[in-house]
């Protein structure tokens, strides 16, 4: 199609923490000050802004966007806040794609932000608000019911263990224990999350990312901008989304199909025909240790209810043949919504540029794909980079 | 044939919901706990906030860059991006550079006596404070007026241990 | 450059430096409230289950019942062409066993949520709760009879079905 | 590369005080099968992505997007929520266009004002929760500062205001979409009620409930959609400072930045005289003449005389708001950019009827997010 071609040549972020002292602004100048400091640019440098910050229940601000566009460098310039629920952080990293490839700016500064910290008396009690008003709020539903439901038709319909699954929060917790802003690395074994303590049957304590505050950033330029910047830019080779209906009770949860269909546009676009062989890593979103195995499925690393098997052989570990969530992940790094979502695609700049440090995967990683999940079981976002 | 519309007002009926401390009442039918936000003040706000409490001073973060003073304090220049630590103290004389006079409270009651609010800068400083402003009648009230702040004997460190500002 | 970044921003705190008020914040609550319009579909749904029953309406082009019932039809993107009563009867679909409620807090009573596909809708399942079961007997694919409000308690809502009760087929 | 870009469909719902007859979805699917028909598309078979403009709390949902897809015909398709003004998903959908990864995308925004119980507490919620809400006041207070320090720079009057107001309320009994057309004097709108000194209460627009969606599509298929194309000339929009403390309360900066670069981007050096007519913001009485002022409509501290000499009028030399602008429409929260632009596509067409503006072949539309914010976005449109 002749588009133009975008590179991200900057990444910053903030250590992921269950409360941070800062405002949701101060974290987004934060982490956009190291994004730019990265890659030796100015605030003088970029066109526009692109802020993606999940509900504003959770910084408990009405128009949260515009509330924290001085600290996300939008200062009197071309700013726009997209939003699709948890999906949110990868998808913003698609949407600042197509601000520079539409040819109106040269370079953009894409931040991710969320303050989990500031909905009391719980995070979770905020998503109350989000169901439908009529038919489930009423009901006093909790957050984990739809994780649990999902759980558990996945594991009945390809007769999948919680012992299987438990290994994903193993796996991604210690990778998590080489980032230096994780929230919580740690070591531990399948038994321990198979004995935590039971929320929602059969969703465990030690199933489920913690809720965090943090922001993440990254610079997007246009090729001609990008070279002069970088002799390693991380090129932008596909991007898509997609939404499925709203009412639950008319989708199957065993299988995403909204994220493959968002996978199949980045993937077409990206000329990626085979993803189980060509992508080198992948960071499927992982807010609770059965997600990365389903989201994968839908990423078509492989096929349906065959994730866990890639699992158990050590395909998925860091030094495995695709690893998936090197960073450690939702489980492991935290679960700033928004921000990790953005943390995931600066994870994939990282490795692609081999600046991963004690994550780094082995083998000159060339492609990698980003994914993040959302609103009620329905919204996938997925990004393809490669150098 | 598409199926039926409302045609009738008596057909129609609301569903109520709330964000508020009522929330579980509302909703839930139950007493339940209220949702509710719980702001820190940030890095620059606990400082500003501490002197304002201690001292009853107020301060502002200076841009070297931009050449400015930031009222109240950022960690950080919106203009330049630069982050900033130099602190100084501003001198409690501020100048009104627009106000309103409000004849409605929050709940949108109309209020006996009018209430005058102003967004009142310091010399010298990019920025300033927004804030109520009293002892002086509504027809009084005047842009580039003097005004300095009252300060609470006993502060906790809010924006409140402002009772309002005054004309010099 | 994630190896070249020396020390990430950021400053945790702990719970207990709030409790403790060690770190300065200010908490507002909120006082705001919604009166949604119900409108056609949803107007009616709740008007039904006051009347003890469950309607969802039918597309005759892709022949799909819609439940909750709505005005149109998503996919075909034309109003739907009837109502369609259903029963008070479904299978489970999925479940789940909770623990804990919306807040995050433990409760006593486990809650057994489940989306509940309604017999006569083609499998479309809603959103409600199962009880009068022991959580150890709950299966996926358990047939269940709606227990409904006393008829003088029912106001037109989803809660004017208590929960779901397992149903005992002869 | 780059594409040219048409708005190729339209489709609404007239806006109303309240609309207790219709859930929101309703008023959306009713919006959306207008639009798809003008634009002669089938959402699932045509159309490559859509977006929706709104924020959470305006529904009083949490994640309001994920009940978009379906009042859209978007299930299982890319959809997406810009949290701003609606000329925000215009822009947003002329991106992907123009980016050349989308050629049809459609974009919907509406208004449920009504079922908002105490607008007053959530427009407070959007205030700095550390430095403004504390005192909780109302938050209209911002208008009515902002109007005063706007006033003394530029000496516009109170009477120029109020004279503002009573030429939209009438253009808006022109406009059967409108709900608040009336015959109203400027005398009586100075002799209503003070509100937030010296703006009163009707400088103040009232609430509207309706639904809005658009079809835009690239140059290729625009011309095989559609005779009557109306073209995105040029497009820009700005955020000023959030904070009340550091923006600037003269002058609407985020119009003017915005405007220059919608004027950069459509190649237009003299906008009075190469835009024929325009619909810009008008929330309040006052902003109206401030806007037309950072839009270049005139001079700055001018557009007081020009309302008085009657050039913006309907039979004006630069008619502005002939739709009845938000004063006589109706204020749409989200979706009052896109009425304005709506106004703009119904003019170039030919289609605004009784209101209609003879040989129009360039029209601006702006929109200012509201308060308490100080962002806006700008959309230049054209018939060729």
């Amino acid at each position: 199609m002749g588009m133009r071609k975008v590179a991200i040549v900057g990444a910053g972020m903030t250590k992921f923490m269950r409360r941070a002292h800062e405002t949701g602004k101060e974290l987004s100048w934060e982490a956009a000050k190291i994004a730019l400091d990265s890659c030796e640019l100015t605030l003088d440098d970029i066109g526009c802004v692109v802020m993606g910050t999940a509900p504003d229940a959770f910084d408990n601000i009405h128009m949260k966007g515009d509330y924290l566009g001085d600290g996300a460098g939008a200062w009197r310039k071309p700013y726009i806040r997209g939003f699709v629920g948890g999906g949110t952080g990868v998808f913003v990293a698609d949407q600042a794609w197509y601000h520079v490839a539409s040819g109106l700016f040269d370079t953009c500064l894409v931040v991710a932000e969320e303050k989990m910290s500031s909905a009391m008396p719980h995070p979770q009690g905020n998503f109350i608000t989000c169901w439908d008003m009529f038919t489930e709020s009423p009901l006093g539903p909790s957050l984990l019911w739809f994780f649990a439901w999902e759980m558990n038709r996945y594991m009945h319909a390809h007769g999948i263990t919680e012992r299987e699954i438990a290994m994903v929060s193993v796996k991604n917790k210690k990778n998590a224990m080489d980032h230096p802003a994780a929230q919580l690395p740690a070591e531990i074994t399948v038994e321990d999350v198979l004995n935590s303590e039971v929320m929602a049957w059969p969703v465990k304590r030690l199933d489920v990312s913690p809720t965090s505050d943090g922001a993440v950033a990254l610079v997007y330029a246009a090729e001609h901008v990008a070279k002069r910047i970088t002799d390693k830019p991380v090129w932008i080779e596909g991007v898509g989304w997609c939404l499925d209906t709203f009412y639950v009770g008319q989708r199957d949860l065993y299988y995403p199909k909204y994220v493959e269909y968002a996978a199949r546009q980045a993937y077409d676009m990206a000329g990626i025909k085979e993803p189980s062989k060509e992508i080198d890593i992948a960071e499927p979103y992982d807010p609770f240790d059965y997600k990365e195995l389903h989201n994968a499925e839908g990423l078509l690393l492989c096929g349906k209810g065959e994730a866990p098997k890639l699992l158990a052989d050590g395909v998925t570990q860091r030094t495995g043949r695709q690893p998936w969530c090197p960073s450690g992940g939702a489980l492991g790094v935290g679960n700033a919504i928004a921000a990790t979502g953005l943390m995931k695609v600066a994870e994939l700049f990282w490795q692609l540029r081999g600046e991963a440090g004690k994550r780094q995967v082995p083998g000159k990683p060339k492609k990698g794909v980003a994914q993040a999940w959302g609103d009620e079981m329905q919204v996938g976002t997925v990004i393809v980079l490669g150098i | 044939m598409p199926v039926e519309k409302v045609t009738q007002v008596a057909q129609t009926k609301p569903w109520y919901g709330a964000l508020s401390s009522k929330y579980g009442e509302a909703l839930l039918k139950t007493p339940e706990p209220g949702l509710y936000g719980q702001y820190t003040y940030g890095i620059a706000g606990e400082r500003f906030f501490r002197e304002i409490k201690d001292n009853a001073k107020i301060t502002g973060t200076k841009c070297q860059k931009c050449n400015l003073i930031y009222v109240p304090p950022r960690i950080y220049c919106e203009r330049c991006f630069e982050g900033l630590e130099e602190w100084c103290e501003i001198e409690n004389k501020g100048e009104i550079h627009t106000y309103t006079i409000s004849w409605v409270d929050l709940d949108g009651f109309r209020l006996e006596e009018p209430v005058i609010l102003a967004l009142v800068k310091f010399d010298g400083v990019y920025g300033g404070l927004v804030h109520k402003v009293e002892e002086i009648s509504a027809d009084n009230v005047k842009i580039g007026m003097k005004v300095s702040a009252v300060f609470k004997e006993k502060r906790e460190g809010s924006i409140l241990d402002i009772k309002y500002f005054k004309p010099i | 450059m994630s190896e070249k970044i020396k020390e990430f921003p950021g400053t945790p705190l702990s719970e207990k430096d709030i409790i403790e008020k060690k770190v300065l914040f200010t908490e507002w609550h909120p006082e705001f409230m919604w009166a949604w319009d119900t409108g056609i579909g949803y107007g009616r749904y709740f008007a039904e289950l006051k009347k003890g029953r469950i309607i969802g309406t039918r597309c005759n082009k892709c022949r799909r019942v819609l439940l909750p019932a709505r005005y149109f039809c998503e996919w075909c993107f034309r109003p739907v062409d009837e109502w369609v009563y259903l029963e008070d009867t479904g299978t489970v679909n999925t479940f789940s066993i909770a623990y804990t409620d919306w807040l995050a807090r433990r409760i006593k009573k486990p809650r057994i949520p489940a989306l509940v596909e309604i017999d006569g809708s083609g499998g479309v399942g809603i959103m409600h709760v199962l009880d009068e079961v022991d959580p150890k007997e709950v299966k996926i694919g358990m047939r269940v009879k709606a227990v409904w409000e006393p008829e003088e308690e029912r106001e037109g809502a989803i809660t004017d079905i208590k929960y779901w009760k397992p149903l005992k087929e002869e | 590369m780059f594409p040219k870009v048409a708005i190729v469909g339209i489709g609404y719902t007239p806006f109303r005080t309240i609309t207790p007859d219709v859930s929101f979805r309703e008023m959306v699917f009713e919006a959306a099968s207008k639009a798809y028909e003008d634009a002669g598309v089938h959402p699932q078979e045509d159309i490559d992505s859509f977006v929706t403009c709104q924020d959470d709390f305006e529904h009083g949902r949490s994640i309001w997007n994920m009940q978009t897809p379906d009042n859209l015909g978007a299930v299982l398709k890319p959809i997406h929520t810009n949290c701003g003004d609606g000329i925000l998903g215009l822009i947003d959908a002329y991106m992907q266009i123009k980016s050349g990864l989308r050629s049809i995308v459609a974009v919907e925004t509406h208004s449920k004002a009504s079922n908002v119980i105490n607008r007053n507490h959530l427009i407070a919620h959007a205030t700095d929760p550390i430095y403004n809400k504390p005192l909780n006041i109302n938050p209209y207070f911002i208008a009515g500062m902002e109007m005063n320090r706007y006033l003394l720079e530029t000496g516009t009057t109170k009477e120029q205001c109020a004279l503002v107001v009573s030429k939209n309320k009438t253009n808006a009994l022109f406009n059967p979409l409108a709900a608040y057309g009336e015959k109203i004097t400027p005398k009586e709108v100075l002799d209503s009620e003070e509100m937030f000194s010296p703006l009163k209460r009707l400088d103040m627009s009232p609430m509207a409930d309706g639904g809005i969606v658009m079809v835009l599509a690239s140059e290729e298929k625009a011309k095989a959609l559609t005779d009557k194309p109306i073209w995105i000339r040029g497009l820009g929009w700005c955020s000023e400072a959030p904070s009340l403390e550091t923006r600037e309360w003269g002058e609407a900066v985020y119009a003017k930045l915005a405007g220059e670069m919608a004027y950069r981007i459509a190649g237009i050096k003299h906008p009075r005289k190469q835009i024929d007519f325009a619909e810009v913001d008008d929330t309040f009485s006052y902003k109206e003449p401030q806007h037309m002022e950072a839009l270049k409509l005139c001079r700055r501290g001018e557009a007081g005389s020009m309302i008085e000499e009657g050039a913006t009028q309907r039979q004006g030399e630069f008619p502005i708001n002939v739709s009845g602008g938000s004063l006589g429409v109706g204020f749409l929260v989200e979706a009052t950019g896109p009425q304005r632009v709506l106004e703009v596509v119904l003019q170039l067409r030919g289609e605004a009827g009784r209101r209609q503006l003879p040989d129009v072949q360039v029209g601006l539309a702006q929109s200012w997010r509201g308060i308490p914010y100080a962002s806006g976005a700008v959309m230049i449109l054209s018939k060729e």
